[in-house]
């Protein structure tokens, strides 16, 4: 068991938010059993995704992708049933107001994950990233829930987390993903509708073991990583410097929701062989 | 995602065109791609056959204007749900030109040894042999969207009327009662989406 | 012919920094004929490159690096003679003072490549970026060389090439690598030395594109473009948001020399089929 | 750079282990690896042998040291200049356990029907024939440094003497005369190191 802001978590392996549309969720609980599922984005109202090309492969296991937050509002939340793995909502909106609005309607799911960090809808996501201080301490005061804020990998990462903490967020889910363009040669028009889209999958995730390592070492903060996991040994990778839990994402896209299945076991047979627990893990070569 | 290059297309009839288009990675049956229009649409295709690394596609007029002028187009995919054929008998079902949607399923079974049988309604087609009832181990179909509830219920038919945006399942814009088009099919169970 | 800052290439594929060691640098204009080559990061006195680990790939033509700019020091430049293909020099120091003194023992090369934005030794690189406008205007000083900054994929891009240019920077070189980090799962140690390391390659060039693309927009000024080019079509990709050259480095080191030459090849395959000049190239993706 | 499980490792004598260890990439002849001790460093090792899927090395007891509780270890490679066995005849010369270095040449060499013939100096080897005199198509040699003055001008001797760093040619830590050993290497002919 995982201990994440005082929740018991079965294993570390989620899903990362984007991923389960809101009716599969209850199909892919079930059959793939992932620790705990964070939904889409979901804001105030609901919000059409970006006009395609939204999502695009651009090598081997990387992806651009600009959805958009698309989502149908916080209202439908309440269509998802208990389930067997947990729920982390994931929130977003243009204002800090909407945000609040937002949550003040999240009536289940165990955790709270601000989306503050998407690179794909101007004024939504990172366009609010200068404000996670005031959004936090704001979001905190509406709700019982343990708050999680997802941060990308920038530059000023650990003057955005210490403002995310310092605000009283419970934790924080790193990294989201890092803005990026691909042109089609062939009529030198950008790929993507929305002009930009976000690159994940496997050519972010030494950033994304660079971020989470400096963030739990300046703070020693509960994390939810994400970036690139792939493989047993990524996520194994991820936990070493800091992550708890790990999120799943590109890889669902690119193998499919089997991929959770293999991924597991691939990390029960590197702690079989280890001799190790999950805890003996988390952090350990950030304190090397 | 990848540059394809075009080896030929050409008029099939009014309503159709044929594209033969250099892809590496050959598609399994019941696949689809999808054609990247760039910064403005991506149409999804059905695969009507794919032969030593060329892959075959019949498209519309309208999208055939899109890609007509060019030596290369964006094709992303394979995409959806393969099927496993480890049948001994298929019936296809099909309404005029929809049969293209089936067509690459029909002939890779056709190439396994399995029993491929077709009932072309409004149309024609000398490659398989004409259906005389239902009876078959899979039936896979492609008709118009009134036409569905006629089809055994048992049916695996292709969802190509839903709209579809990121194609890989994540959008949600393809759902269809709570399966995905573009994962959970294109090739969807009768009986799970007529009510 | 292609125009950069008054001088004439003959076409334009050159050698990125890191790639070539001096004494190569001969051999590999002459064998490989690439429009310009560009040395090695040059300081004052030599600097050993970090221990190894330095270089390791990380995913399929996608590198983490740290090499540390190792580099045998400014005086050695004279021991290259004049070449078929020109030559850029690039430049680091620890301070405005050693740069100065090393731009000033630059004797040869048609460019001035100044590295404020190396992740790979603490003091140089990108250390040093936040002073780009007092490095520039200082440099600017003591040269007559066209003089090019090289800077790093940053949130502050827009800001920090604004200041390059303001203080009188001939064009920029964009984009230098992305700190990242690798954990050896068996040790949960850092596989770097030096820990962490700079992502190169194939998994970056989606961001490459659009930081060019961004800064071209912004002030359509002359950039060398580099940032996992793999292919004729990457190549042209970055033109088409701006570059006016093309610097290869990582698909060197993981094809070698001969990479040079294929994608010269492709690249005028490409006009030639599409019956284009490289000058009805650059930039065009930008302005539509 | 994968980390590939150790089939397992053995005591030779008293210089020497042998490692068998998983590697999908099958090398070429003339390449090597390097072994990498995270954060610590990383060292260039010799091919012995490869086949079907396992890469055999011999590495001296320090090396061993270094891994021999580990089921795992971290390779990269295969790294340098490949070698085109397109000659019909080689020499082989080496100084005691030097063979090692160039085992993997010489047998890739036998399998493809050259004739190999060998000088070990004070070694023995029942695996190839005794080189009587110098004629051959290609001599290669692995001997101590100061050695390699006594080698044939054309042959090309495996450079195992310099320190290496990033092994893939770009830090310039193992150039000798103008050739890096990474990259031009680890195989370099005799009279481009010698003055």
């Amino acid at each position: 068991m995982i201990n994440l802001a005082g929740i018991q978590f079965k294993d570390p392996i989620i899903i990362s938010s984007g991923i389960v549309t809101l009716s599969k969720i209850q199909e892919v609980c079930k059959n793939y059993l992932p620790s705990a599922i964070t939904t889409k984005t979901l804001t105030l109202k609901p919000l059409n995704p970006h006009d395609p090309p939204t999502l695009v492969k651009f090598h081997d296991k990387c992806y651009l992708n600009a959805i958009g937050l698309g989502n149908p509002g916080i209202d439908e939340l309440k269509k998802i049933n208990e389930e067997e793995c947990k729920l982390i909502v994931s929130v977003g909106g243009s204002s800090i107001d909407e945000i609040m609005e937002v949550i003040k309607r999240v009536d289940r799911g165990e955790i709270i994950e601000l989306n503050l960090s998407s690179p794909n809808r101007k004024g939504y996501g990172e366009s609010l990233a200068s404000y996670v201080y005031e959004v936090v301490k704001n979001v905190k005061g509406v709700t019982n829930k343990p708050v999680f804020v997802k941060l990308g990998p920038w530059d000023n990462i650990i003057e955005s987390a210490g403002r995310a903490i310092s605000a009283g967020a419970d934790g924080l889910s790193l990294i989201n993903t890092v803005k990026g363009m691909v042109i089609d040669v062939e009529t030198f028009k950008k790929v993507m509708h929305y002009g930009t889209g976000g690159i994940s999958g496997k050519c972010i995730h030494p950033l994304a073991v660079r971020i989470i390592h400096d963030v739990y070492k300046e703070y020693n903060v509960d994390i939810i990583g994400m970036g690139g996991v792939f493989s047993g040994i990524d996520a194994i990778e991820l936990m070493s410097v800091g992550a708890k839990l790990i999120g799943l994402g590109t890889v669902i896209i690119d193998e499919g929701y089997s991929s959770i299945i293999r991924i597991r076991k691939e990390m029960e047979e590197y702690l079989k062989e280890k001799g190790l627990k999950y805890s003996d893990i988390i952090g350990v070569a950030v304190k090397k | 995602m990848i540059y394809s290059e075009i080896l030929y297309s050409k008029k099939i009839s009014n309503n159709l065109y044929e594209i033969a288009t250099f892809f590496p990675q050959k598609p399994q049956p019941g696949q689809f791609v999808s054609l990247i229009i760039a910064g403005e649409k991506e149409i999804p295709l059905s695969i009507t056959d794919y032969y030593e690394g060329i892959l075959f596609l019949h498209v519309s007029p309208k999208i055939y204007d899109l890609i007509r002028d060019r030596k290369k187009i964006l094709i992303k995919g394979p995409l959806g749900r393969p099927l496993k054929l480890t049948v001994s008998s298929i019936l296809g079902i099909a309404y005029k030109d929809l049969l293209y949607d089936i067509l690459y399923i029909l002939r890779e079974a056709k190439r396994k040894g399995i029993n491929v049988k077709v009932r072309c309604i409004e149309c024609n087609t000398k490659e398989f042999p004409k259906a005389d009832d239902e009876k078959a181990d899979l039936i896979i179909a492609s008709v118009p969207k009134d036409m569905i509830s006629s089809l055994p219920k048992e049916a695996l038919v292709y969802v190509r009327w839903v709209k579809m945006n990121c194609m890989l399942g994540v959008c949600g814009v393809c759902e269809i009662k709570e399966n995905l088009a573009c994962i959970d099919g294109p090739l969807i169970k009768v009986s799970k989406i007529v009510d």
